[in-house]
């Protein structure tokens, strides 16, 4: 029988190992998975691991993909490593894209510039906000934010179909559900030319930085988590664990609002009914495959992105079903927990002790 | 000779990182009150959980009334007839006395039949409780109660206490004594777990000592000393502490008529608090726990700050509304009781741990300054002897002891001006216990002012000048060292100081 | 009249999903496990109950194949919190997202399948009562059957030993392993029981709710059911309630809409979801009054060693 | 209907189809981007019976794929320039949703052709494309004119964009023709896809009295829960019956077929061209019918069908005609006026007999 014994000290090979150990067996669980449904595993594998990062324009959609999951991740990983538990950041990417788009429609053709700066704080305010409205709920009414941030995502939905169906349908539009499209001046900046990789990417990038120095390098970053580890110590320390609520909160909806801006004036270009596209919910697992940590949460986005891309790529090139997407994230996830078991437990073959 | 109830054969049981029981064996005698004593650590409770089969040894056999047997899991050793009350109550406290009774026998009862079974056994050894309370709503003592009787019910032919005292006020370790005395009477053996010497000497007939996991003697405490069984326990008699006269200096805490309504709804309300530490003294408050030394040490360590602002001074600023790190602006340093979760993270390392209460690592706008950190860490971890994989090592890959040291050492290397101290040698050895009183005396001796809150009165009498004694939420009025006595102290442990005093506290 | 009648059948309909994975998660968290996954769990225990019905016709085997899969995810999530101690929110948020991703990857085949004839159910006499009879006895079993669970529930879990066993060890597992409970197993054995429940829910919703498979449709009843448990203050009969006011006020959204109450349908669409979050907040202001009924130890680990 | 759906049609390797002998012309690449899931038995699927039969039609001359759930947003962008690399030469997208991106994307490859369905922007390279589906929607509304007993009908919406205002409108006027008392109850789900919300919506309008149902969603679920409840409903986009035979009075189909062999043919022959508007195909092209009418259904109605369907396809009959007045009573098209195209693009109003406001559009 195998059993689990404590390590006296957590490894740290092991921390590094397990998600390539979790990565590998959903690789091998892919190829089964693969060989089941008769595709070639190779040219499974391929198309989800190297199509995406063959050229330079595929890496730049890469890029595309994972810069929003990537921003999202950044704010949730300060929530989740102070213990809150803020799963709601797709509504609040939602109203963030809302609010961006609001200052967004006001721009007229020769409007400055530095428009786009008005919109990307007021996608950070947005999302803040919608957060904020959690953390009142979690810090007045003490309700679990899990189910209020949850359930706000679907009003979030909601506001954004009454801004697009009511009043900030295109006129012009025929009635169809979406705002205008924005004026170019909205448009935020490209990179370079011929890609659309915008300047999201070093704003992720930035974001990447920017954490880990607070995480790891400043005192309001040590009290942030001290939270989330032991809250009684946190409490001894004289660490406000209200405090630490309402940035966890704050900086996740900022982020996430951020992240929406980012995507309805960049690769979207106005406000439609289909700006919720799930990445509240992927930069989850993105947060936690990255274990939580910058450095970290870029590969996790960029294995995330690589799993959507390919699922696209899948269908036209192999004609398989675009839910392997989903399957394969959720694997991912599942067995990143499993192995991390071997963080802090050896497996042993023998009889159990006195554990049952 | 008769055959002995219980017979246990070079029982061994290793965990990772500690042998606990190496090559232990043991004999009780039906109707023998054996004692088994050793200091913390020594392996007393994982003896008794594999007596029980909580626990499953890695070598070593049983014989239970001269058979050879296996007890797998705590349902086989009471059908057995042995019974268990733990060190830690294992009780629920969301369910009533005859429901946590219900959880603990095997016998397929209705609850009816057991809370008649309850009232009568209450009856027949004079134990008062109440099946249809709540437990979160009992005392401690009766919490006991209700595990003494759980554990009658099962007609016990062995019966085992693991540290059942450390709860209780001595009159009520008396009636305890009763109770015991009345059950050996019978013909039931008892285990008796406890590293109180004079405990053991009151009460047992037999004794096995345990060092390190071994067993370094057995005896008849009856016949030994304080000092032989001490040899036994530590293999030396504990350092004598150097405690000289002085006279204090000036109030540096004074708490006046602190009340505050209990914020758990299983907790305690703090009525009418006067207390004052000056400068160069130890103040003690003796008490058995879950009195409300609890609130006390969150009102006064800033966790709480619904306390009026002038029920608190520190140095004469009113600190009742300030929070922890305000107050340790103020000088004020404090060790909480439990090491592990509060007064350090565990899965931190030791040198990020000191963040907790340190800012001498930090820089502007609160950089940390990784390098100055390890020093400073290193630099408590040899001045007060930790063992620890370096300043890096997770603070829970510490021993108990070991992380005490370092976080007494972290407040005390703070230079604090009032250092409050709650428990400070819980669960530590005998040695560590005496570096870490010595150290409070030292600290004493330079002018700072102690408050330690402890349950063990031994350890208040070593190193008090002045005594206060907390029961049901209110402090009794101050008593010198000199004046006090364990039966006085004991008496005022149920409540009952003299009532001038207590009227005037009140007023 | 007729109308109200009519949407009381219906509140009672959609309610019995609701309550039926509200109940599974509530025995869940008696033991003290929080199950996030349940959403993921009934869309594969949906797809499930839908394709065995399709394939043998029988709406039962089906139901019995909904328990089943939701079961066996539910072991597997329980595995990895109870035995290999991983964070209870985390593994159940990726059952959830590995549940949607496999539910719609194993249904492709089964979108638009249509199943055999429905039945028509009525309790011959009662059911031409007039209002009465369309409003309360025109149901599927399976409503009854979910009103029975949440009696036998209440039984078991304040009358029955076991019911108090599985309680002791979701208000504090240390004690009852001390006492010798398997607590390991016990909480398994609960969290099994209440993935299959969850199973069951979603199981119903597509054979007798809808009855179509379509990815996605379980639509946050999982997480509506979540919510349940706490402001049920973790009781069975307020669940069943809960659930049938939360099956109401979805009904009730299409019936104004149909009755042209002149506000925006977002705004209606919005309200079974604001209605969970007001109530939420209201059942969880008083901390004294959850901390009486929640299972101590809900959501932590537990690890016999210490 | 559809009780079985077939995997995606692989595309063959692009390795194994560059080294194929040079002996055969190498087929034409054309690709679909759908927003359902092909097996969505209304809308994608409707699509994906066309493209089917385009390849009947042209054999070995085209290769054909598509892409099935691709999210109207930033992804499509995405995926339309990825069928572009694989060489497609025309690719249809059938989501209104599509039109930025395909814009986009068209901008940039002058050489690809673009099918854009529903929408109302064009390109040098990007033609518009729908189909009419009122005419079914009104054909329907005949029937239920005839077969309501309550004369209240319901209509279970998706999302209030034009096209499904014009269905509900049409349906309500077709149903009007026969019945004047006629009165229309709308529902929105806010979604195309989302069976158990069709569901309780339907329920509710039943339980709001209306007996005859439609919907202008893409799931059979209305169909099935009036089956259940003993109503009765129409199929909308493909033929339904088999979903609820009790219940079903007919079902108006879309065939998209004619069209894109169209456009296909065009591309082969080198006569595409771009359209400045967008073709429009309804009864008389065959893109719309009205299929399997119930046997239950009275001979008179099925006789008045018969005329609706002759006179929309020799053009004699035309649905919107003045006088038509909106439920507040203004009247939006004059007497013996009829609507033209753009008029039916923007519509926004219900007409007199619908309940309700239209959702957002009391502004204008
Ligand atoms: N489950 C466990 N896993 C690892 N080590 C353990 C475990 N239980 C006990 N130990 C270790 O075994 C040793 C003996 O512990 P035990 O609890 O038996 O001591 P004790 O004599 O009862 O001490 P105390 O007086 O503090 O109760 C200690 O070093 C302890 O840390
Ligand atoms: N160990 C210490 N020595 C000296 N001063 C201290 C110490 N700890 C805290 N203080 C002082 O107490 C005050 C409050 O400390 P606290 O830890 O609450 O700071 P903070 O968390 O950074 O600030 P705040 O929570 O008020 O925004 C600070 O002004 C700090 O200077
Ligand atoms: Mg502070
Ligand atoms: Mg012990």
């Amino acid at each position: 029988m195998l059993r689990l014994e404590a390590r006296p000290e957590a490894s740290r090979a092991w921390s590094l190992g397990s998600p390539l150990l979790a990565l590998l067996l959903t690789v091998v669980l892919g190829v089964l998975l693969f060989a089941a449904l008769g595709k070639d595993p190779v040219r499974g594998l391929q198309v989800f691991f190297w199509e995406p990062i063959k050229s330079p324009y595929a890496l730049g959609e890469l890029a595309i993909k994972a810069t929003p999951l990537l921003i999202i991740a950044l704010g949730l990983a300060v929530c989740f490593r102070s213990n809150v538990w803020n799963i709601g950041a797709e509504g609040q990417y939602v109203i963030g894209a809302v609010c961006a788009a609001g200052i967004a429609l006001l721009a007229g053709k020769d409007t400055s510039r530095w428009i786009v700066l008005a919109i990307l704080l007021a996608g950070v305010a947005g999302g803040m906000a919608w957060a904020g409205l959690a953390a009142v709920l979690r810090d007045r009414f003490n309700a679990n934010e899990i189910l209020v941030s949850l359930m706000l995502v679907y009003v979030a939905e909601q506001v954004l179909f009454y801004m697009v169906f009511g009043p900030w349908k295109d006129p012009a539009g025929y009635n169809f559900p979406q705002s205008k499209t924005f004026e170019a001046v909205t448009q935020i900046p490209r990179l370079m030319q011929g890609s659309r990789v915008s300047i999201g990417l070093l704003v992720a990038l930035a974001g990447v930085a920017v954490l880990w120095v607070f995480l790891f390098r400043t005192r309001a970053g040590f009290a942030q988590q001290v939270g989330g580890l032991a809250p009684a110590a946190a409490r001894y320390a004289g660490f406000s664990s209200r405090k630490a609520l309402w940035i966890a909160f704050l900086t996740s909806g900022g982020a996430a609002g951020l992240a929406g801006a980012l995507e309805v004036a960049g690769p979207i270009g106005q406000l439609t009914p289909y700006v919720p596209a799930g990445y509240g919910f992927a930069a989850i697992i993105v947060a936690f495959v990255g274990r939580l940590h910058p450095v970290g949460m870029v590969f996790s986005s960029i294995l995330m992105s690589m799993f959507y891309i390919g699922g696209e790529l899948a269908q036209s090139r192999l004609g398989l079903p675009k839910s392997l997407t989903g399957v394969f994230q959720g694997l991912l996830l599942f067995t990143l927990l499993a192995c991390d078991t071997l963080i802090a437990y050896r497996v042993r073959v023998g009889r159990a002790g006195g554990a049952r | 000779m008769t055959t002995p109830r219980l017979a246990l054969a070079h029982v061994t049981k290793r965990y990772p990182s500690v042998v606990a029981n190496d090559d232990v064996s043991l004999t009780v005698q039906p109707g023998e009150t054996h004692a088994v004593l050793g200091e913390n650590g020594a392996g007393k409770s994982t003896l008794m959980k594999i007596i029980y089969g909580a626990t499953k040894p890695d070598e070593g056999s049983i014989l239970w009334n001269g058979q050879p047997v296996h007890i797998r899991n705590p349902q086989e050793a009471r059908a057995l007839g042995i019974a268990m009350v733990f060190q830690h109550f294992s009780l629920f406290d969301t369910l009533t006395v005859a429901e946590n009774v219900w959880l603990g026998l095997d016998k397929s009862l209705s609850l009816a039949e057991v809370t008649r079974s309850i009232e009568a056994k209450a009856a027949e050894y004079g134990l008062d409780v109440h099946p249809g309370r709540m437990v979160h709503t009992l005392s401690v003592g009766e919490m006991q109660r209700v595990e003494i009787i759980r554990a009658l019910l099962t007609e016990p032919r062995l019966l085992i206490l693991d540290e059942p005292t450390s709860v209780l006020t001595p009159q009520a370790v008396e009636k305890l004594f009763v109770v015991l005395k009345k059950l050996a009477a019978q013909g039931c053996s008892i285990l008796y777990i406890s590293h109180k010497l004079h405990e053991i000497r009151a009460l047992c007939n037999a004794c096995t000592v345990l060092r390190g996991g071994k067993v370094t003697g057995v005896c008849d405490p009856r016949e030994e000393s304080n000092a032989s069984l001490s040899r036994m326990m530590i293999g030396a008699e504990p350092p004598e502490l150097e405690h000289h006269a002085r006279t204090p200096g000036a109030p540096v805490l004074q708490v006046q008529d602190l009340r505050l309504p209990r914020q758990d709804p299983f907790g305690v309300d703090l009525d009418g608090i006067r207390l004052d530490v000056r400068a160069g003294e130890v103040v003690g408050i003796a008490g058995v726990s879950g009195n409300g030394q609890q609130e006390l040490l969150y009102a006064l360590s800033g966790e709480d700050t619904r306390a009026d602002a002038d029920a608190i001074r520190i140095f004469g600023t009113a600190a009742g509304r300030m929070g922890p790190g305000h107050r340790r602006g103020l000088g004020l340093h404090f060790v909480p009781e439990e090491r592990l979760g509060r007064g350090a993270v565990p899965t931190m390392g030791l040198a990020h741990n000191l963040l907790l209460t340190r800012r001498e690592a930090l820089g502007r706008g609160g950089w940390i300054d990784v390098k100055k950190l390890e020093a400073q860490a290193a630099d408590i971890i040899r001045r007060f002897k930790v063992k620890a994989g370096g300043p890096h090592a997770p603070a829970r890959s510490l021993s108990g002891g070991n992380l005490q040291k370092f976080i007494v050492g972290r407040e005390i290397d703070a230079r604090p001006r009032l250092l409050v101290v709650s428990q400070p040698t819980w669960g530590v050895d005998v040695g560590a216990a005496a570096q870490i009183r010595g150290e409070l005396l030292a600290l004493r001796d330079a002018g700072c002012a102690v408050l330690v809150v402890s349950e063990e009165l031994e350890e208040l009498f070593e190193v008090s000048d002045r005594l206060h004694v907390i029961a049901k939420g209110r402090l009794s009025p101050p008593i010198a060292r000199a004046d006090a006595t364990v039966s006085l102290i004991g008496e005022w442990m149920s409540g009952l100081w003299p009532a001038a005093e207590g009227a005037h506290a009140a007023a | 009249m007729d109308t109200w009648a009519l949407l009381i059948a219906a509140t009672l309909n959609g309610g019995t999903v609701l309550a039926l994975a509200a109940l599974g998660l509530l025995v869940n968290e008696k033991a003290g496990v929080v199950n996030l996954g349940a959403e993921g769990i009934m869309l594969c225990a949906a797809i499930a109950g839908f394709a065995t019905v399709v394939h043998t016709g029988n709406d039962w085997l089906g139901f019995a194949a909904g328990m089943g899969a939701g079961a066996i995810l539910a072991a597997a999530f329980g595995v990895l919190v109870i035995w290999l101690n991983t964070n209870q929110y985390a593994t159940g948020l990726a059952l959830s997202l590995f549940g949607s991703g496999f539910s719609a990857f194993a249904g492709i085949r089964y979108v638009q399948e249509k199943l055999p004839e429905r039945p028509h159910f009525a309790i011959p006499g009662l059911a031409d009562i007039p209002l009465l009879g369309p409003a309360l006895f025109r149901q599927h079993p399976m409503v009854y059957l979910t009103v029975g669970l949440t009696l036998w529930l209440v039984w078991f879990l304040y009358r029955s030993r076991t019911g108090l066993v599985l309680r002791s060890v979701g208000e504090s597992p240390g004690s009852a392993h001390a006492l010798g409970y398997p607590v390991r197993r016990i909480r398994l054995a609960a969290v099994v029981a209440g993935g299959a429940l969850c199973g069951l829910a979603g199981a119903y919703l597509a054979i007798v709710y809808t009855p179509l498979w379509v990815e996605g449709m379980v639509a946050g009843r999982g997480w509506i059911a979540l919510a349940l448990t706490t402001f049920a203050t973790w009781r069975p009969a307020r669940v069943l309630l809960g659930a049938y006011l939360f099956g109401g006020v979805t009904m009730l959204q299409f019936q104004l809409q149909s009755s042209g109450v002149d506000v925006p349908s977002q705004f209606l669409t919005m309200l079974p979801y604001l209605a969970t979050i007001v109530v939420l907040a209201l059942i969880s202001r008083n901390p004294a009054w959850i901390r009486a009924n929640m299972p101590a130890s809900l959501g932590k680990p537990f690890h016999p060693g210490s | 209907g559809c009780s079985k759906t077939e995997a995606p049609a692989p595309a063959p390797a692009p390795a194994a189809a560059a080294s194929a002998p040079a002996a055969k012309p190498e087929p034409v690449k054309v690709a679909w981007a759908y927003v359902g899931p092909v097996g969505d038995g209304g809308w994608t699927y409707a699509h994906d019976n066309a493209r089917k039969a385009v390849e009947k039609e042209f054999g070995d001359k085209v290769q054909t794929s598509f892409v099935e759930k691709v999210p109207e947003g930033a992804d499509a962008e995405r995926v339309f320039r990825d069928l572009v690399q694989q060489g497609n030469k025309m690719i249809f997208g059938t989501t209104f949703g599509y039109m930025e991106p395909m814009l986009k994307v068209a901008a940039d490859n002058p050489n690809v052709k673009f099918e854009h369905a529903t929408g109302y922007k064009t390109a040098p390279n990007m033609n518009v494309y729908d189909s009419r589906t009122y005419e079914g929607a009104y054909m329907a509304g005949v029937i239920a004119g005839k077969m309501t007993k309550t004369n209240t009908l319901g209509v279970v919406g998706s999302v209030p964009i034009p096209e499904v205002i014009r269905n509900i409108n049409s349906f309500t006027l077709g149903a009007q023709s026969v019945n004047p008392k006629i009165k229309t109850k709308v529902v929105w789900v806010g979604d195309w896809f989302n069976p158990p919300k069709e569901t309780e919506a339907a329920t509710s309008l039943i339980n709001g009295g209306a007996d005859v149902l439609m919907q202008n969603t893409d799931s059979s679920a209305v169909l099935q829960t009036a089956e259940k409840m003993g109503k009765r409903a129409f199929g909308w986009d493909s033929d339904m019956s088999s979903y609820g035979p009790k219940a079903h009075l007919g079902s108006a189909v879309i065939n998209w077929a004619p069209y894109y062999i169209k456009a296909v043919r065009s591309l082969l022959d080198n006569t595409w061209k771009a359209e400045p508007n967008k073709t429009w195909w309804g009864v008389k092209e065959g893109a719309i019918d009205f299929v399997s009418v119930a046997a239950d259904v009275p001979d008179e109605a099925k006789k008045k069908l018969d005329e609706v369907k002759a006179g929309l396809k020799d053009g004699s009959l035309v649905i919107w005609k003045g006088p038509i007045t909106d439920n507040t009573g203004k009247v939006v098209v004059e007497k013996d006026k009829a609507a033209d195209d753009a008029f039916l693009g923007g519509i926004n109003f219900y007409v007199k007999g619908v309940e309700g406001k239209v959702p957002g559009g009391d502004k204008k």
